[in-house]
């Protein structure tokens, strides 16, 4: 084995090194494992659910098995995977590097925030295995706070805890994208990935309190025995409602706005251009996360909320839509001229966008009063917002670090696997989740176990499309472990990528730069493609 | 919150910017700490909007002699940070650590008239759920409730903040320490006034409903 | 941000004013006039606030940015405010 | 297995949701459209391998920026409006209609219809009538859904909610709970019976019952002690009831406020919340004591006496 230059990895090998660190490339690896752990079980409940939804009769598990599986899976993907993947793996990753900074502002409560959300991992997955909680993800009241047997208190407590990492990840990205920037690297110099970062860690740190606000309420008249949520004593279960969704709306912002930022770097180094419209794309991230704020009732059209309140979220909700319809029109706009190759992280990208665009397009049909009353609480949200989710922001995570692998660890990942396992991901994906949208329209309703035999055929070619989902996952585990030991070296820039990162060694040393670099260019300074000649094939795996 | 250490911290360039980065944190915190709060004073704004008698009746079973001293003796506490703060720029330590124990005083007390006042309101039957006082309307219990959420967590709040305050004393009075950076007493002052503003709504929304009449 | 500091005349007179509309408050509230009571203590809470973040947190010295800072958490709430409020004061419109 | 692909379709609020569904469908079709087409194109187009012309050309950037901002803009008004007419029509209902009161608890659905007739998890409808649906839950939220007639409405606890829809065609539907409930959320469901007129009256006059909705309630208000007072003779002076549904009642604080379902349930689970005008709040509270179904029998009184004069009092 050949000397490796000193680097953010060999630097020490002691637990006691990674465990005190304060390096934010640290800290991301950290983030890394430990939201693979949980994804990994959250991953598990969603196979055993599917199993069960292959025969309308509920024969597999019971119904309160069941109830406790979505619950599991909704809490761990959205608290404890989507949440965290982007923001906290890529970002805590990539700020510092992509700005020019030694390290985030704060690094020693970075590492709290990772300790934060182990802690609050820790009290949710505890409260799995005493039993588990079958309220759902969104924990609505007198259910939860009133008539559900399960751990409830347990797992808010973990999803509080938790929320205070994300607040704090939040913080220290706002000030070190502020603060932290290196001499000439002005606020249009930026990576578009950094204005995602910074729109999402905007709705990290002013929608998180609200929500760590409405745990505590719940959790305190669960414990208490009587509280403000009951209606027998007063109360009004839908204020839960709109405090909840004051928060789990922009939530999902916090999941898509970081995938934007990751498909606005890979378009450009794949078409070897100048994105289209960069202030476009940058502003409506900033305008994405403010009108984010502003939707959360078209969760609630069916609740028995006014209905003129109602028909202003409807409106609001239209408005959110045309920020994103704007950077898919861009991204498109980007390709025009460019010299494109499609490497993995440009597969996915492109998979991203094409799911991407049926998850919003269908946005609209729920922001749609009338058609959103029939097609609330049924299969078709479902698979809504896994079009977002799933087919958005875990096809970008999966495109981000395929991109930055090389920058990661310092090794090139095969790239016909990973270009195969990318189609199976968008393959898999499209038969897992399009049935349920003729599901949703034909009246399924969801979080059910057992339903009328003539859903039976879609739920049969739902289920196989997750074993093919399934595959596309793991796909990507082994050979991106196997290329840990057994992947070609990559040297700085294995893309020819512009972007700061790329100009410190892979994988970078612990300081990120070897002295502090001064910007003078625009962000996606690609040279121009003058020549109709096809600009030559770059030597990678 | 503040990274306390006493020279630069490696990732700064220079002493500046890691001060303007500390004290922006500090807001961004407050920031949160201002929609957490937000979040219980919009529910006690709809159900004040729901029952506004039963809130109106309630209240007037708050102490409001406790309830006016302990906003004066909080207001006096925020003067006695800023000074000390004021002190900590001018690099007066000895000043600053007698106006910050003076602060960690007047943070006592209020919490000692806190004390005597859940006391009395415990043996008032003002909790709900716990043989609450038959008199008052049925409403009056979320009144009640929201009461000892709001103000329970207000005074958790001032204990985080005494214990931030008496930290700084700490670092302060070490012998052979190495000075304290002003923006980190400038910080522990910010969360204190902050606990302050708080105090400023929920004075007026717990024990001035319905006073007159 | 210039590490002067503030007057001790300056802090002491921003105490006065607290503790003056402290008891403007108190006194508001214990008179009889109506509808008009609360916003007018809210008003007046509000100054106190203000003179709070001005004076003692010195929000306004910071620069722009501090500012927006200081100012955001309370846009939002607003937001959640008004939001909140367009559902419960239209419910019995029909 | 059969192969469905579109819900039946028996409501005339499924009509208009249908229609909406179809125009958000051709919209999308022709969005994907222009994203994709030009998208494939392109990657065809400018893919490495080609000798295409890429020398950069100057695009009025700003102007096709704004472009493709404005027009989705006044698109998205546009559904937006079509969506919140139709849904102000299926959220308000028409004058006079068939009102039946739903009661739902986990994990079943109780129905009364006026005559007194009660089902669980199964409700008879006559066709081509608007029917309003009074929805009270006895535990937690649940939500009433229809696929067949493209209507829901949760159902919350401590409130009234209703649900209109005018059933089109005869024959049986589904319904379920959409809002999770609890362990048997999915057992929550039935089936709706439409019926011709004379069906339903037959189906009405077969049914064993010996009290009308508003009788069970008269029934109540003796047993529960309400006519010691209420009773216009009766010594002690609390309102009348006749004639109080829908009017305006002034309140001791000096406001007014309309005598509707919701007043008539806070008023008897909860009298002192709100005093009317002139009366000692002597009233007992009967939170707790009143199943759902007995509140909506005895409101169903009150509303029976709506068009009686009150007596004089003396």
């Amino acid at each position: 084995m050949t000397a490796e230059p000193q680097n953010y990895l060999n630097g020490e090998y002691t637990i006691k090194s990674w465990l005190l660190t304060t390096d934010h490339k640290r800290i991301g690896l950290l983030y890394l494992l430990t939201i693979l752990f949980f994804f990994v079980i959250a991953a598990f409940a969603a196979g055993l659910m599917r199993l069960e939804l292959l025969t309308p009769q509920g024969d597999l598990v019971s119904s309160d098995t069941y109830n406790k599986l979505f619950t599991i899976h909704g809490v761990m993907m959205v608290w404890f995977f989507l949440i965290p993947s982007i923001p906290s793996v890529l970002g805590n990753f990539l700020v510092p590097l992509m700005i020019g900074a030694r390290d985030v502002a704060f690094p020693r409560l970075n590492l709290l925030s990772w300790y934060l959300f182990v802690l609050g991992g820790f009290f949710t997955f505890h409260a799995v295995i005493l039993g588990g909680v079958d309220t759902g993800w969104t924990f609505y009241t007198p259910y939860s706070s009133t008539y559900s047997n399960s751990h409830v208190t347990e797992m808010a407590l973990g999803i509080f805890i938790a929320g205070f990492g994300s607040i704090l990840t939040g913080l220290n990205f706002i000030i070190t994208i502020q603060k932290m920037r290196a001499p000439g690297l002005t606020w249009f110099r930026l990576p578009l990935f950094i204005w995602s970062m910074f729109a999402t860690s905007i709705i990290l740190v002013l929608a998180t309190p609200v929500l760590a606000i409405t745990l505590l309420l719940m959790g305190v008249e669960r414990i208490w025995g009587i509280g403000i949520f009951n209606p027998k004593l007063g109360g009004d279960p839908v204020l839960f409602q709109h405090l909840f969704w004051f928060y789990s709306h922009p939530a999902v912002y916090i999941m898509i706005l970081p995938g934007m930022g990751v498909v606005s770097e890979i378009i450009p180094c794949f078409s070897r251009k100048q994105i289209f419209g960069y202030k476009f794309v940058a502003f409506s991230s900033v305008a994405i996360a403010v009108i984010g704020f502003l939707v959360w009732g078209h969760h609630m059209f069916v609740s028995s909320q006014s209905i003129y309140a109602g028909m202003a979220f409807s409106l609001l909700s239209f408005l959110v839509s045309i920020p994103s319809a704007i950077k898919v029109f861009n991204w498109t706009a980007t390709l025009y001229r460019g010299s494109i190759s499609f490497e993995a992280p440009m597969l996915y990208v492109l998979g991203f966008i094409g799911l991407f665009v049926v998850g919003g397009l269908t946005g609209l049909f729920l922001a749609t009063l009338a058609v959103d009353v029939h097609v609330h609480g049924t299969y078709f949200v479902v698979a809504h917002f896994h079009y977002i989710m799933v087919g958005g922001m875990v096809t970008a995570f999966m495109a981000g670090i395929h991109f930055w692998w090389p920058k990661i660890t310092g090794r090139l990942y095969p790239e016909k696997w990973a270009q195969f396992s990318a189609i199976i991901l968008f393959i898999g994906f499209n038969l897992t989740f399009f049935p349920q949208f003729v599901l949703g329209y034909l009246g399924m309703p969801r979080r059910v176990h057992e339903y009328a035999p003539e859903f039976q055929v879609y739920n049969v070619l739902s289920t196989a499309g997750a074993t093919i989902l399934g595959v596309g996952y793991l796909l990507p585990l082994i050979y991106l472990l196997w290329s840990l030991k057994n992947g070609p070296r990559a040297d700085q820039n294995p893309w020819q990528a512009a972007g700061l990162e790329w100009k410190t060694a892979s994988p970078p040393p612990e300081h990120n730069f070897e002295e502090t670099p001064v910007i003078t260019e625009e962000a996606y300074a690609y040279p121009p493609l003058t020549s109709s000649q096809p600009t030559p094939e770059e030597p990678h795996g | 919150m503040a990274e306390r250490t006493t020279t630069i911290a490696k990732q700064f360039e220079d002493l500046p910017q890691q001060r303007e980065a500390v004290t922006l944190g500090m807001w961004t915190f407050l920031a949160t700490e201002v929609l957490f709060f937000g979040g219980l004073f919009l529910v006690y704004s709809v159900y004040r909007h729901f029952y506004f008698n039963a809130f109106a009746a309630a209240s007037k079973h708050t102490d409001v002699v406790y309830g006016t001293v302990n906003s004066v003796i909080l207001i006096t506490s925020s003067l006695t940070m800023a000074l000390g703060v004021r002190a900590a720029k001018l690099i007066q330590y000895r000043n600053t650590i007698r106006f910050l124990l003076l602060t960690v005083c007047l943070g006592l007390a209020f919490l000692a008239v806190k004390g005597f006042e859940y006391h009395k309101d415990i043996t008032d039957r003002l909790v709900p759920g716990l043989d609450f006082n038959p008199d008052l309307p049925l409403h009056g219990q979320i009144f009640f409730w929201l009461y000892w959420t709001m103000t329970g967590l207000h005074a958790l709040h001032v204990i985080i903040g005494l214990g931030v305050i008496s930290t700084m004393i700490g670092l302060l009075s070490r012998r052979n320490g190495r000075p304290v950076h002003a923006h980190s007493i400038e910080n522990a002052g910010l969360y204190w006034h902050f606990v302050d503003i708080v105090w400023i709504y929920l004075y007026p929304l717990l024990y001035l409903v319905g006073r007159h009449s | 941000m210039k590490p002067e500091a503030p007057s001790i005349k300056s802090l002491v007179f921003t105490w006065l004013i607290l503790v003056a509309l402290h008891f403007s408050i108190l006194g508001a509230a214990l008179l009889p006039i109506g509808f008009f009571k609360m916003p007018l203590i809210l008003t007046m809470a509000v100054v106190q606030t203000a003179l709070v973040m001005i004076f003692f947190m010195e929000a306004w010295h910071g620069g722009k940015l501090l500012r927006f800072f200081a100012v955001a958490g309370f846009f939002w709430l607003m937001i959640q405010f008004i939001l909140v409020a367009a559902d419960y004061t239209t419910r019995m419109w029909h | 297995m059969n192969f469905p692909i579109f819900p039946k379709s028996a409501s005339t609020t499924a009509v208009q949701t249908d229609h909406l569904f179809f125009l958000l469908l051709a919209f999308s079709a022709v969005m994907m459209a222009l994203i994709f087409l030009p998208m494939f194109f392109f990657l065809y187009k400018y893919r490495r391998q080609s000798n295409a012309d890429r020398s950069s050309r100057k695009l009025p950037t700003e102007y096709i920026e704004i472009t493709w901002t404005v027009i989705p803009v006044f698109i998205s008004l546009a559904f937006f409006a079509l969506g919140a007419r139709a849904y102000f029509n299926e959220e308000v209902p028409p004058a006079d209609t068939l009102q039946i009161n739903c009661v739902g608890k986990q994990w079943m659905w109780k129905f009364q219809h006026q005559e007194g007739n009660r089902e669980i998890n199964e409700l008879h409808l006559p066709v081509d009538r608007p029917v309003t649906l009074t929805l009270a839950s006895e535990d937690v939220i649940h939500s009433f859904y229809v696929p067949a007639f493209r209507i829901k409405q949760d159902v919350v606890p401590g409130r009234f909610t209703t649900e209109w829809f005018q059933p089109t065609s005869t024959g049986s539907y589904r319904f379920y709970c959409t809002e999770y409930c609890g362990m048997d959320h999915a057992k929550m469901a039935g089936t709706v019976i439409v019926m011709t007129p004379a069906d339903y009256q037959d189906w009405l006059e077969h049914g064993s019952v010996r009290d009308t909705l508003a009788q069970s309630g008269e029934a109540l208000f003796r047993t529960l002690g309400c006519s010691g007072c209420h009773a216009g003779n009766s010594a002690i002076h609390a309102p009348p009831l006749e004639g109080l549904y829908g009017r305006l009642v002034p309140l001791s604080d000096g406001t007014f406020v309309r005598a509707d379902d919701q007043y008539l349930r806070d008023s008897i689970l909860n009298p002192a919340s709100q005093i009317t005008a002139g009366y000692a709040p002597v009233m007992p509270a009967y939170a707790g004591r009143l199943s759902e179904e007995n509140l909506l029998q005895l409101i169903a009184y009150l509303k029976s006496l709506a068009k009686e004069t009150p007596p004089k009092t003396p």
